[in-house]
């Protein structure tokens, strides 16, 4: 526990913390609004005594009253890990900034919190579902899901083979295959 | 890479050579069979006694411990009388459907004990308030739960179970262990103890067989009636 | 029921088949020898007096017959060899040591189903098989066995070799491009250019040895090396012979140079869509072809079917069976006979636990491996073919081994590495190679006209 | 896409299709959903698409990859995950603490232990339970076999895809062994199941310590004959030496960990960086290599085996004596927190992070495996490589697609 990083933390972002820091065992956790997570990645990103080049885990997390993207760090300035929580998602449109633009390698760690919890990243650039088929229409790792009624929703029940994969929408598209651009 | 081009190729191709004399390592399987360690945890099989009858006792340990659910077992209990069930539909049935079901917000069906008396399980909630609802009471609840309702109703099992977190096959084995926790009202269990009166009396089996061997038998235990 | 039907429907299966066959028998030989006997003087003649054609129509017969056990045995080399390198076991359970194990695969194979893909051109995918497997049997027929025991003996074999060994490309090209499959065209089109860039090599590190031999008729080729084996053009033209096998492993597609069926990049190349004996034909193809180089390599650079060194005394056996009369029938029933006993005896004293029976079984074994190696010993001895045959397949089947060798040791290349070595390397040495031997033979001319 | 037109089948003329199912387009049949997909699925000229996958021989698994092709050059790629996945974070959730390991068990198969360690870890910082030392000592011991076997496969799959034969049963040899003593000591050949909340399951035996022993003894001479023949092939070498090649920069902006992150010349071992375990009283070496080619990755494995046949050892001299289990309540019912705790494995950062609400049952368990992370920078090393090195690029990465897909 590195008190000391706790009292930087509180010196830095004293203005976007919406919560105590909080420590325990090898960890400390802040708790930031979704707007303020583009500023404050960046600042743990960049600023030479912060300096938090590795990230380690990004993940949705649902709470059942709220939606949660939740940041691991990791820098060699502290023996702690950093827990950045972007707190206070609402539950019926969750959007969250994109730190793609500064670890590329989050894109598919989006697109899977993306595809487990519907939450929009803004700025990914490729924000498609990953795991589940493209036809599918629920979250399933969301707290409300509960597979006999919200898999059924999606057509096929979520099972289906890639030849046979419809189109997103309920109204049927016709093929589109695109040789040369326009 | 070396300076001389091939060289490495070479090198390659003497050591396939070398291994091409060697000695194999193929197990021919169904002739030799390898020795499984002593730890292997793989067997699927029920072990025998010396005399030839089924180790297994039915307690259900197994079935609870098994972390991926893949034992379902069912049996009789020791009274013979109700049939115990431990699978994956009691698995499901108690541990995903349930808590998916909770943490969705949806109410929680429990259509396996439907054929089961309701009763007023408002009493059971003090008693497990009372003890913490802690598993490691369970005889304590259990004696409690018997003085309330007079016996040990399924739902009021059921709700142990849930709100202590201790599996239902584990609590219905505290309770078939001990002789004085029943799982019917005592006129059943009087019922049943005159049915008991009808047959003849243990003691005059021994008695008779005392006699035909002309000798006494151990005399340390009292029949019991 | 007549009693006809009741007595046949009593006989057994064997009984029923005998029955049958016997009386069909019975006439066709009466049928065929009063054919033979009215007729014979007439076919006889017929066939005389088209002597090279017929010569020719049982060498197509008898090469073709043959691919089929090279392959099998070639395909069992290769799984049983580099199982052993492996350190594996390999086949083992069909046959004695898993031998028969690829014959099973043949009967497996024509059993399959044979379908076409949908949107395939089902005549040139049903065609391009047979190219290839066509293309390879052919090249087999100018290649020389033994003294006189050779297809037909052109004079242009070695350009015939070329030329028609080149076509199977087509047959590959036909195969990936008849699929209606994005991984064939690239193998059929990754065979073709693979195939053109390596004949040019291939046929220029040729000519060096075809200025030192002044022909191009294989059996000329051959019989210029007879005698020690310093006189194999191996030592002459140590440069052509590397040139030429690396070329000759990029033409049979074989590793490291097997990019046209690469498994771990385009699933099977041309034969990705194949199934059933339309494989069978790309993939007894392929052997024949390790076959086929491996045999030519032995025939230009390592004195073909002449021994290494010439026979120290000159054998003619004057046997003549026929001059023992009945003493022969006698021979040939007492000898095996006393041949048993005489091996059985030692294996019988061995052990006690060793039973009569058991002696005599294991004592008739050794005692007919005894008279066939006899046999053959004579008859490498006296007959000069069956000494060169001898010394051709021997010699060939080290080659196939170092095929089979490399292809358990080695990584794959790359198409463009590929084109690199083969532009780059294979053709200016080749090159190099033509012009130093000229120039040699320039020199020694001059020197001694 | 239904088409309407009744396709005749080529093989039998009588059977008509509804569908013409035997051309299988790889442009998905409904609108791109984003910018990056309606690019990728626009052909310019000359272009092709290849579908590679998940019916592949050399995918690693149920792999989907869309090769956009120019010729045999690679201009862009799509992976398609999916085929794979089992929602363990699903099952997780709906299991108790002690079952929930057994399902992230499975996850990267080849390397088990460290799928469980991560779990277990933080399991143990939620509930505050410390762990016996021998049993710490005991799974760096055997975690440590595992990155062997694991790294041992590796080597071997390279070479496969590579086109050659042999080293991977070679390989496959050497990993019996390991899998063979693991087995003596846990119980299962492949999915072991070993480490336990508060310890492990079971102490050291005899059958694993005589067969750890006899392995010890010719371990470093064997893995050092099978990789003659590679290591020097020119064949090999050729192929290998600037393919795939990452910057620093880059591998830290593609989340990449180790061995992959190390073949470009950083130091970070989460052993090291941020100690777990008894790694801070052992000694070994922390290998990097500078090119962050495949090559580079392909020959630090084979110096990260020898560090851990050094860990190997100081495990077996330090073992200390005493309990392998903590006391523990049957029932583990965490106060409600978060952790989150990462172990080194074989492929690189293998991390949990655990949400308890209270109950028996974690109320939220994220997996993270470095399989997954690697596999998206395929397509920033692929584009402008033959499609050749695309198997080679993906080896050299070393994903495990159960790990990819959960």
């Amino acid at each position: 526990m590195d008190r000391l990083f706790k009292s930087r933390l509180e010196r830095r972002f004293a203005d976007q913390l919406t919560g105590p820091v909080r420590q325990r065992h090898d960890e400390t956790e802040i708790r930031i609004a979704a707007g303020d997570v583009v500023a404050v990645m960046t600042a743990l990103h960049d600023e030479p005594d912060l300096h938090f080049q590795f990230l380690s885990d990004l993940a949705g997390v649902d709470t059942g009253v709220v939606m949660q993207v939740v940041y691991h760090l990791w820098s060699e300035t502290t023996p702690d890990w950093l827990r950045v929580t972007a707190d206070g998602l609402s539950r019926e449109d969750p959007r969250v900034p994109s730190v793609t633009f500064l670890w590329k390698g989050a894109e598919w760690m989006e697109r899977e919190a993306y595809d487990m919890f519907g939450i929009t990243f803004e700025g990914n650039r490729d924000l498609r579902r990953i795991y589940m088929p493209p036809d599918y229409q629920s979250f399933p790792l969301r707290k409300d899901f509960y597979l006999p009624d919200d898999a059924a929703r999606s057509p096929g029940g979520g099972v289906r083979p890639m030849e046979r994969t419809q189109a997103p929408s309920t109204t049927p598209t016709t093929a589109l295959v695109r040789r040369t651009p326009v | 890479m070396s300076l001389v081009p091939g060289l490495g190729l070479a090198k390659g191709m003497a050591l396939t050579l070398r291994r091409f004399f060697e000695p194999k390592v193929t197990v021919m399987y169904p002739e030799d069979r390898r020795d499984v360690p002593h730890k292997f945890r793989g067997r699927l099989q029920l072990l025998y006694d010396e005399w030839g009858t089924l180790k297994c006792e039915t307690c259900f340990q197994c079935a609870q411990a098994c972390p991926i659910e893949c034992i379902d077992m069912g049996g009789i209990d020791t009274r013979g009388r109700y049939h115990v069930h431990w699978g994956a539909p009691e698995t499901y049935g108690e541990r995903r459907e349930e808590s998916a079901l909770r943490r969705s917000g949806r109410p929680v069906p429990d259509p396996a004990y439907r054929p089961f008396a309701a009763v007023d399980l408002g009493a059971l909630d003090g008693i497990l308030d009372e003890y913490d609802h802690d598993p490691a009471h369970m005889l304590a609840i259990l004696e409690a739960t018997q003085a309330a309702y007079g016996y040990l109703p399924v739902a009021a099992l059921k709700r142990i179970s849930q709100l202590t977190g201790a599996w239902y096959a584990m609590i219905y084995g505290t309770a078939t262990y001990y002789s004085h926790l029943r799982f019917e009202p005592a006129e059943a269990s009087a019922q049943a103890a005159a049915v008991a009166a009808h047959r003849p009396p243990e003691g005059a089996y021994l008695a008779a067989l005392d006699a035909a061997l002309g000798k006494r038998r151990n005399p340390g235990k009292p029949a019991r009636a | 029921m007549t009693v006809v039907g009741k007595s046949w429907s009593r006989l057994t299966l064997p009984g029923k088949i005998i029955f049958t066959v016997v009386p069909l028998l019975l006439v066709t030989t009466f049928v065929a020898v009063s054919a033979i006997v009215l007729l014979g003087p007439t076919i006889i003649d017929i066939l005389a007096a088209n002597l090279p054609i017929v010569r020719f129509v049982v060498a197509v017969t008898i090469v073709l017959l043959m691919t089929i056990p090279t392959a099998f045995l070639i395909i069992y080399m290769e799984m049983k060899v580099i199982a052993l390198m492996n350190l594996r076991i390999g086949p083992d359970r069909v046959g004695p040591f898993g031998s028969l194990l690829s014959v099973v695969h043949g009967l497996k194979v024509l059993m399959k189903e044979d379908f076409t893909p949908t949107g395939a051109d089902p005549i040139v995918f049903t065609w391009a098989p047979v190219v290839t497997y066509l293309a390879s049997v052919m090249t087999l027929l100018v290649i020389p066995f033994a003294p006189g025991i050779f297809g037909q003996d052109l004079n242009l074999a070695l350009l015939y070799f070329f030329a028609i060994g080149g076509l199977s490309v087509v047959g590959l090209l036909m195969a990936g491009w008849s699929s209606y499959n994005k991984y064939s065209l690239l193998g059929g089109l990754r065979s073709a250019a693979q195939v053109i860039s390596y004949e040019i090599p291939l046929t220029l590190s040729v000519v060096g040895l075809i200025l030192l031999a002044g022909t191009m008729s294989l059996n000329k080729i051959v019989e210029q090396q007879s005698g020690w084996f310093t006189d194999w053009y191996v030592f002459q033209q140590p440069l052509a012979v590397l040139i030429f096998f690396i070329a000759a492993t990029a033409e049979a597609n074989r590793t490291p140079f097997d990019l046209t069926e690469a498994d771990s990049e385009i699933v099977a190349g041309f034969a990705t869509e194949y199934s059933g004996m339309r494989f069978g034909f790309f993939f007894f193809a392929e052997y024949v072809n390790v076959f086929i180089i491996s045999a030519l390599t032995v025939t230009l650079f390592f004195g073909g079917w002449n021994a290494p060194f010439p026979w120290p005394w000159p054998v003619t056996l004057d046997l003549d069976p026929g001059s023992l009369g009945i003493l022969l029938l006698i021979l040939v029933a007492i000898v095996p006979l006393i041949l048993t006993i005489v091996f059985a005896a030692p294996v019988w004293m061995i052990s006690a636990r060793i039973k009569g029976w058991q002696a005599l079984i294991v004592g008739f074994i050794l005692a007919n491996l005894f008279i066939v190696a006899v046999i053959f010993g004579l008859a490498y001895v006296g007959l000069d073919w069956v000494a060169g045959i001898f010394w051709f397949l021997g010699k060939t089947y080290v080659f196939v081994f170092t095929f089979v060798w490399m292809r358990g040791t080695l990584p794959r290349v790359r198409i463009d590495q590929l084109m690199d070595f083969a532009w780059k390397w294979l053709l200016p040495a080749s090159l190099l190679n033509l012009f130093v031997t000229a120039a040699a033979i320039v020199v020694a001319r001059s020197v001694r006209p | 896409m239904p088409t309407s037109v009744p396709h005749q089948s080529t093989d039998d003329p009588r059977v008509t299709l509804d569908r013409d199912l035997g051309v299988f387009e790889p442009v998905p049949p409904y609108p791109p959903r984003t910018e990056r997909e309606a690019e990728f699925y626009t052909l310019g000229d000359g272009e092709m698409f290849i579908n590679m996958g998940p019916q592949h021989p050399s995918t690693h698994g149920v792999l989907r990859v869309v090769l956009k092709l120019d010729g045999e050059k690679v201009v862009d790629l799509d992976p398609v995950l999916g085929y794979l996945h089992r929602g363990v974070e699903k099952l997780c959730e709906n299991a108790d603490y002690h079952q929930a390991i057994c399902y992230t068990d499975p996850l990267e198969y080849v390397s088990s232990l460290f799928n469980e360690w991560a779990p277990v870890l933080a399991f143990e910082k939620l509930m505050d339970i410390g762990v016996p030392r021998r049993a710490e000592y005991i799974r760096v011991l055997s975690s440590e076999l595992n990155r062997i076997a694991s790294h041992a496969l590796f080597l071997g799959w390279m070479a496969l895809d590579l086109g050659g034969l042999t080293p991977i049963l070679w390989s496959f040899i050497e990993r019996d062994e390991i899998v063979d003593m693991l087995a003596a000591l846990t119980g299962q050949r492949m999915l072991f199941n070993y480490f336990r909340i508060g310890g492990v399951n079971g102490d050291l035996n005899h059958e694993f310590m005589s067969r750890l022993g006899d392995w010890m003894a010719k371990a470093t001479e064997q893995i050092e004959a099978g990789n003659t023949l590679l290591n020097e092939n020119e064949i090999f070498v050729r192929r290998m030496r600037g393919l795939g090649t990452i910057d620093t920069a880059t591998a830290l902006r593609m989340v990449m960990t180790g061995p992959n992150l190390r073949a470009t010349g950083v130091p970070f071992d989460i052993r090291r960086a941020h100690p777990y375990s008894v790694f801070p009283e052992l000694e070994f070496d922390i290998p990097t290599r500078s090119e962050g080619d495949c090559l580079a990755r392909y020959l630090l494995r084979m110096d990260e085996i020898k560090q851990s046949l050094r860990i190997i050892d100081q495990c077996l001299h330090n073992m200390p004596d005493g309990p392998v289990m903590a006391k523990l309540p049957r029932l583990l019912r965490p106060r409600p927190g978060r952790a989150y705790a990462a172990v080194e494995g074989p492929r690189g950062q293998y991390s949990t992070y655990a949400i308890s609400d209270g109950t028996d049952q974690p109320f939220r368990m994220r997996i993270h495996d470095p399989s997954f992370i690697h596999l998206q920078s395929v397509g920033l090393m692929m584009p402008g490589h033959l499609i050749a090195d695309t198997m080679a690029i993906m080896a050299s990465l070393d994903p495990i697609m159960g790990g990819v897909d959960k």
